[in-house]
């Protein structure tokens, strides 16, 4: 088996996650709202999509309820940022801090004794590549499906022609007649949506568990991967494809045995896809430009 | 309404006494945990599963302890503790309390020892080696308490092992039964090619890489040169021990030995999804994956927590560093459940070099030799 | 003859302040009514009265002569209400179709189905075709010219079928040949049966296009004029309400007249700025200016007078340090500052007034007296920067006079004042003032020149941007014209026609 | 009080929206506390017991008010210039490994080498802060993403490479201390309250940090142009402040103020005076809800601070069998209260307290709000 299969294995199982909630930061700037709070959203999605799919044994409503759960926490970011006006980081930050806590207090109140882990939870259906592993392809589709569905969306449907105008000149869509609020709150929480998803994948999908440290910044790495995708959904897929072939290639080097693992520090090893991430905001990508209003919050009154 | 809930508040606050000791015949075992905490599948789980089960007949759960049938109480204890434990059995310890406190942050260690000392526990357990520093430091300023430490000795500033009159210390000699692992390795693998992963890089864990690479060597000496050691740089991501573990099993590797905590339930999960074998360690973790998990090095934490437990309510003591190995029956494989070609052999060479190493005919390094650099 | 549409006894509070106060008129199709009157005279309030925007306390709107409550401002678009705004509300990356149907997107397959972008892209380059406003609907609008987006701001009403267009204050960043042709254009919207509110304080550009003129003052709807006859300076004083105190700082009926200062002499002929072949780049990376060479003396306010982005920004930047020249030679009194920062201009004597007041000159969250101090370096002692904001207020005459207010809680005029105690207290040799006057009501105006004209006296020289030519013409010496990032041409103040200046920035003459 | 003259109270009183939010978070998780069936009087007990109930707790209370003093000014000093350092973890993680290493390195008298302890803590913070800020400066790499990243590296190399390689605590027989060789007797903070508590000269660095940070923000032209930043960076260029400069040294300012609360906790013996194996603590995140809490300003951070230290402490206690909740309750209490900061406007409705004034009262006439859909001028 070549090592390039073994690279595109180990993407297609390791970066759904990150790239779902990467397209949930996508769906939410594109809109005009920075998303903080992917990380929380994550491990809201991931904790519900385990419970859910512990109660009901069954892995598909695991995932619907960690949909549905990401999308309540967008609901929650979003009104925070839309309607109570906060400042958009300031809320994603507060939304990370609330998960936290809470999954932490749920995690040992609804599932007892389970403690830090879970017990093994019901898991999407997968396919078995021998000696690889198994490929979970409903992760893998949904990774590769939902980034280009909604790249249609924004480029070929009415919503989406708003949803862009939106996160350039919310007044524009004000003057169109459009609710910039409403659309946003759509935006924000269907970004939801898809992290919550993305966080679901994680117990469901990749380890079969459900783990108190999760996502393990995960969600942060999909915040890098929007930028490093340009804001686009395709971008950011690509980006999150990126993460988890450094990821790969990092655990590749490290455990050829060679010389190189035996000289070079681990702790350098593990953070080489940070390192990378940044040197690319930092340089190879260029200057990337957010949309207009990104991060702006809509002051009808302001002038 | 509100001045009145005020005043209640801070009535009770200040006038409450400071609890006083038990009513003779009751007693309390305190545990303080390391930050891994409940559920960490390592040694919290397993002292406080000897100390709330077996020796207390008590479930954890969500709204506290539920007492556990005698039945149930057992169902878990491995074969080899029931033999060892021989007639005497493990009964339920009539009137033991335990008195489990969590640490949240590093920092959480002295004051939740000091909290211990204030209930009047009979005995204070420290559970794992980043509690060393902290039961010392108690130890020192409460000289009428009595202490158990897990998994380290009382150091000195040098970092010798040295004896303190009011603690126990226990610890493992993982690395002897990380040999019989190795060698195990060696025995079942087909493709020549088997791995370590463990979990931080930290010298209790370089213990099992050292026996494992040891043994490996005794029985396999090319699969020996061509070992694969990864460590996933923390004890509580089970992503990355899988990610790492995929990787290792795509590269054809067939069987890896895991000691890393949390990640390592990630390690088990690539080996059952890969087909291929994993070892588990601390307990036996076969029932995670019961076609993959070829054995598991377990350390009896939970048996010796339970003697010590049941000597702290006979008021029994006994301080010093207690090393505990495969003679002490403190470290030990789970049985090998799954067959694999020439396994009647491979078993009889086990025995043989486990009561080799009881003889001390077999000295098994605690320290890893450095990796020569091996082509893959 | 029936109106189209008709206020009756609008009225509208903010708090205690009665921003609209029982306005009726009637608009009639065929017709253009201007609507004038100074900032906060309530002429935007109306307008978004009438256009749904808020809703009235009192009084109530008739369309076709049926009362009308519009629940929102798509109600009344609907209804065949638009307005083009003062301020394009433009999506920059969309094109120019895109912007057009924004909000009413054509869509395949019925309702639900994708946007019709080829269906979207042909009715607009049909309104286009029709009502003589050439554009190219795949055009991105981030690539247009400012009169070109005013195009599709006016397609975009027109596209949704409006009846009554309203235009507020639509000639502001226009050259006098674009002007012009938007007043065509409002001329034969009328002619094709459409009613026109059209709202502006250009005098001259009212009468010109307006068949009636309706004055506003302090909320009130104070008179209505027929334009054919009616005199600016009669309006002018309408609008003001004062009829006895001439009204400062109006558009004066020619250049030179009676009240325009008298010509200073300058002793030496002392030359405080000099650039030379100055070339820089927009934000975008494309060229701004392109070779500019500059001389400004002592005692001397030079206007510079343009179509909107044709590199004033950029100049005042290169002047005050804020953005690098790509070529040429910047000197401030003999002194090479081609490569110096703001910091270093600024102790050397330059002061800027910059064009957006809150965003780009004061700090809104700080204190008037910490917006003072910001002003000049060195370490802060709080007793004296008290005593320095207490005279700079009374210099200024800032109100209220409290030193620890926000500065974001002062009025449009004060703020204009507390940016010009800072940047011309501390006695500068080159001041750039860029539309310095833009936004405020006329008395602020007033004072704004007269500081400018107390700062030449003084002795510093003065760059003053602005596109109100009548402006530049009272208070300059003389007018340079950019046009595509170069000097097209000078003119003494005193000779600088429309006509002649209109040429100059077109670039047609150079 | 008229709603008018409420409002007036409330523009001058900063701290009042969040000491509500905070007192609102509590009210929700006593009644969550209740509705589990537990007692939220024998909670509060418990956490004044374990936080304030003699010189024991209040020297765990201040070990955490000090890390936490110090990762909320961290965040709270860049803010006021509009920067987001969300990178006080591994700032924090910096701070304690370089005053573990310079604190069992050197061998110098106490108070110098507690100086230089603390110096090369700062160092390394401000280090990795300065880088952020020099990407933004002349990249313009956004600093809450660079900040995230260089937590990750700063958190890797450390525990994966310094602690268990080149500063790991030499040991013998294959035992050792867990995490590096323990500082100096002459590094530790001395103590304030004798032997029994650790009650340490750490909460004098913190009150002196908070002081310094309010004076700087607050009286110096530094801080004034900071804080001209964070209003309107367009105007800060306008008016000549050196706006890459500031950038650069506000978050190096804020990265060694979070790696002096890691020192100082080290230093003061919350972690037995070495940077242990496996640290997990989130300081550096808690900064960021100190510095919410504490509405930014740096007395609000120490108010904030103080509370959180004193809850920390006193959550021990919380799993005593007759209390019998969750370690986890004060982050939860913690992370409610941010969200309901976050959500002033909400929070305001809720207590029924006017909405912010948009123009504040003033002499002069009130202008007209500006319309609906009026466009940006």
């Amino acid at each position: 088996m070549s090592e390039l299969t073994t690279l595109v294995v180990s993407i297609l199982a390791f970066a759904p996650p990150v790239a779902l909630a990467a397209l949930g930061g996508v769906l939410s700037e594109r809109a005009g709202v920075v998303n903080l709070g992917l990380e929380g959203i994550m491990r809201f999605g991931a904790f519900f999509g385990a419970w859910a799919a512990l109660a009901s044994q069954s892995a598909w409503v695991g995932l619907s309820a960690g949909a549905l759960a990401g999308g309540a926490a967008g609901a929650l970011l979003a009104a925070l940022a839309i309607f109570a006006e906060a400042d958009q980081i300031v809320a994603g930050v507060a939304l990370n801090l609330l998960a936290l806590g809470l999954v932490t207090f749920l995690l040992e109140w609804a599932l007892g004794a389970a403690g830090g882990i879970t017990d093994p939870v019901p898991a999407l259906p997968s396919l078995s590549l021998g000696g690889l592993g198994r490929l979970p392809w409903v992760a893998a589709a949904a990774m590769l499906l939902l980034p280009a569905l909604a790249s249609l969306l924004l480029a070929k449907t009415p919503l989406g022609l708003r949803w862009r105008a939106v996160g350039e000149n919310p007044r524009a869509v004000a003057a169109a007649g459009v609710s910039v609020r409403g659309l946003r709150f759509f935006a924000v929480t269907a970004s939801g949506v898809a992290a919550g998803l993305g966080g679901a994948l994680l117990p469901l999908a990749v380890l079969g568990r459900f783990e108190d440290r999760m996502p393990a910044g995960q969600g942060f790495i999909a915040l890098a991967a929007v930028v490093f995708g340009k804001w686009s959904p395709l971008g950011a897929l690509g980006a999150a494809v990126f993460f988890a072939g450094a990821e790969a290639l990092q655990i590749e080097i490290s455990s050829s045995g060679g010389a190189l693992a035996a000289l070079v520090p681990r702790g350098l090893f593990l953070a080489l896809p940070y390192l990378l991430t940044l040197l690319a905001l930092a340089g190879f990508v260029g200057r990337a430009v957010p949309p207009a209003a990104d991060g702006v919050p809509w002051d009808p009154e302001a002038r | 309404m509100r001045p009145l809930l005020c005043a209640l508040l801070a009535a009770t606050a200040c006038r409450r006494p400071p609890p006083a000791p038990r009513a003779s015949g009751e007693k309390t075992i305190g545990v303080v945990t390391d930050v891994g905490g409940r559920g960490d599948q390592s040694f919290n789980d397993g002292a406080l599963r000897g100390l709330e089960g077996w020796a207390c007949g008590l479930a954890y759960g969500a709204s506290g302890y539920r007492p556990l049938s005698e039945p149930e109480r057992l169902a878990g204890v491995p074969a080899d503790v029931i033999e060892r434990a021989g007639a005497a059995g493990l009964p339920r310890v009539a009137g033991l309390r335990p008195y489990v406190l969590q640490a949240r942050a590093s920092e959480d260690y002295r004051p939740d020892l000091e909290l211990l000392v204030s209930r009047h526990v009979a005995l204070a357990l420290g559970v794992g080696f980043m509690l060393e520093d902290a039961v010392a430091a108690e130890a020192r300023a409460q000289p009428e308490q009595r202490f158990l430490l897990i998994d380290s000795p009382i150091l000195d500033a040098a970092g010798r092992p040295v004896t303190l009159p009011n603690v126990e210390s226990l610890t493992f000699r993982e690395q002897e039964g990380s040999y019989l692992v190795g060698a195990l390795a060696g025995l079942a693998t087909r493709s020549g090619k088997v791995a370590f992963v463990g979990g931080m890089q930290v010298p209790l864990i370089q213990r099992f890489e050292a026996g494992f690479r040891a043994g490996l060597a005794a029985t396999n000496p090319a699969a020996a040169a061509a070992a694969i050691v990864q460590y996933t740089g923390s004890f509580d991501d089970s992503s990355a021990g899988k990610r790492v573990a995929q990787a290792l099993y795509a590269g054809g590797v067939d069987v890896a030995y895991q000691a890393a905590g949390a990640d390592g339930l990630g390690v088990i999960e690539a080996a059952k999804e890969a087909g291929r074998f994993v070892v588990g360690v601390d307990s036996d973790q076969s029932q995670l994956a019961p076609a993959s998990v070829l054995t598991s090095m377990i350390k009896h934490v939970d048996y010796a927590v339970y003697l010590a437990a049941r000597d702290a309510a006979a008021g029994r003591f006994s301080p010093g560093n207690r090393e505990l190995g495969l003679a002490e029956g403190g470290v030990g494989l789970a049985p090998i459940r799954i067959d694999f070609p020439g396994k009647a052999a491979a078993l009889e060479k086990l025995a043989a070099l486990r009561a080799a190493i009881i003889a001390g005919q077999i000295s098994v390094p605690s320290r890893p030799e450095p990796l020569a650099a091996a082509p893959r | 003859m029936t109106p189209i549409l008709e206020a009756r006894g609008l009225s509208r509070s903010f708090g205690e302040l009665r921003a609209v106060d029982r306005v009726s008129f009637a608009l009639a199709a065929g017709e253009v009514l201007a609507l004038v009157g100074e900032n906060g005279a309530g002429k935007t309030t109306l307008l978004n009265l009438l256009l749904g925007f808020y809703r009235p306390d009192e009084g109530e709107i008739a369309l076709d002569g049926a009362v009308r409550r519009w629940r929102s401002p798509a109600d009344a678009e609907a209804r065949g209400l638009g307005m083009v705004h003062q301020h394009f509300t433009l999506v920059e990356p969309l094109t120019v179709a895109e912007n057009v149907v924004l909000g009413r997107e054509p869509r395949r397959f019925g309702l639900a189905g994708p946007f019709d972008r080829r269906r979207a892209e042909r009715e607009v380059a049909e309104v286009a075709e029709r009502e003589g406003l050439p554009i190219d609907p795949r055009g991105r609008v981030a690539e247009l010219s400012v009169a070109s987006r005013q195009r599709v701001e006016i397609l975009k009403v027109l596209w949704r079928g409006a009846r009554v267009v309203a235009f507020d204050e639509p000639t502001g960043a226009l050259g006098p040949a674009e002007s012009e042709a938007l007043c065509e254009t409002v001329r034969r919207l009328a002619r094709g049966g459409r009613a026109v509110l059209f709202v502006s304080h250009k005098l001259r550009e009212v009468l010109a296009v307006a068949s009636r003129v309706a004055v506003l003052r302090a909320g009130r709807l104070v008179a209505t004029l027929d334009a054919k006859g009616a005199e600016p300076e009669r309006i002018a004083r309408l609008m003001v309400g004062d009829a006895s105190a001439p009204p400062t700082g109006l558009p004066r009926p020619s250049p030179g007249g009676a009240a325009s200062p008298p010509p200073r002499s300058r002793g030496v002929d002392e030359i405080v700025l000099r650039l030379s072949d100055a070339a820089c780049r927009d934000d975008r990376g494309a060229p701004a200016l392109r070779g500019v060479s500059l001389a400004l003396h002592t005692g001397e306010i030079v206007g510079v007078a343009g179509v909107d982005g044709n590199g004033q920004r950029e100049l005042a930047e290169v002047l005050t340090g804020l953005r690098p020249l790509d070529a040429g030679r910047l000197e401030v009194e003999g002194v090479d500052l081609t490569f110096a920062r703001a910091r270093e201009l600024r102790a050397r004597g330059v002061a800027h007034v910059p064009e957006d007041r809150l965003r780009g000159g004061l700090f809104g969250a700080l204190s008037v007296a910490e917006n003072l101090a910001l002003g000049s370096p060195g370490p802060l002692r709080r007793r004296r920067l008290v005593a320095e904001a207490a005279a700079a207020i009374r210099a200024y005459d800032i109100r209220p006079p409290e030193p620890g207010m926000r500065a974001s809680a002062l009025s449009g005029g004060n703020q204009q004042k507390l940016l010009l105690a800072r940047e011309l207290g501390r006695r500068p040799k080159l001041v750039v003032a860029v539309h310095p006057t833009r936004g405020l009501d006329l008395n602020a105006q007033a004072l704004v020149r007269a500081r400018l004209r107390e700062a030449a006296a003084g002795g510093a020289a003065v760059l003053l941007v602005s596109f109100d030519l009548d402006e530049l013409r009272e208070i300059a010496d003389r007018i340079v014209v950019l046009c595509a990032g170069r000097v097209t041409g000078e003119a003494a103040a005193r000779e600088a026609t429309d006509g002649r200046l209109g040429l100059l920035m077109s670039g047609a003459a150079a | 009080m008229t709603p008018r003259a409420r409002a007036r109270w409330l523009a001058q009183e900063p701290l009042l929206l969040p000491v509500l939010a905070v007192g609102l978070a509590f009210g929700l998780c006593a009644v969550a506390i209740a509705a589990l069936g537990r007692s939220p009087l024998l909670a509060a007990e418990a956490l004044w017991d374990g936080g304030l109930g003699g010189l024991g707790p209040l020297g765990e209370s201040s070990l955490k008010a000090t890390a936490l003093a110090f990762t909320g000014l961290a965040v709270a000093v860049p803010y006021a210039g509009g920067l987001f350092n969300i990178g006080a973890q591994g700032q924090f993680v910096a701070g304690a490994i370089a005053a573990a290493w310079i604190g069992a390195a050197l061998d110098l008298p106490g108070p110098l080498l507690i100086g230089a302890a603390l110096a090369a803590a700062f160092a390394a913070g401000a280090a990795l802060g300065a880088l952020a800020g020099f990407l933004k400066a002349s990249r313009g790499v956004h600093e809450v993403i660079s900040t995230i990243l260089l937590n990750w590296i700063a958190i890797h190399l450390v525990d994966s490479w310094l602690v268990v390689g080149p500063l790991h605590a030499s040991g013998s027989s294959g035992f050792s201390h867990s995490g590096t060789e323990a500082v100096r007797s002459a590094a530790h903070l001395p103590l304030l309250a004798g032997p029994d508590s650790r009650l340490n000269a750490g909460i004098l660095f913190a009150a002196l940090g908070i002081l310094a940070a309010a004076l700087l923000l607050r009286r110096s032209r530094f801080g004034l142009e900071l804080r001209a930043l964070g209003a309107s960076e367009k105007a800060a260029r306008t008016v000549g402040i050196p706006v890459g400069a500031r950038t650069i040294q506000a978050l190096a300012l804020g990265g060694g103020l979070a790696a002096l609360g890691g020192a100082l906790l080290l230093l003061g013996g919350g972690t037995d005076y070495r940077f242990p194996e496996n640290y997990r603590d989130p300081y550096g995140f808690d900064g960021i809800a100190i510095a919410l809490i504490g509405a930014g300003d740096p007395v609000g951070v120490a108010l904030a601070a103080a509370l959180f230290g004193v809850l920390r402490a006193g959550a021990v206690r919380l799993q005593d069998p007759e209390v019998g909740l969750h370690r986890s309750w004060p982050e939860i209490a913690q992370g409610v209260a941010v969200v309901l900061v976050a959500g002033q406007r909400l929070l305001r409705g809720l207590y029924r307290l006017p909405l912010r004034q948009r123009r504040t009262a003033s002499a002069a006439p009130a202008p007209a709000p500006p319309p609906l859909a009026s466009p940006p001028a």
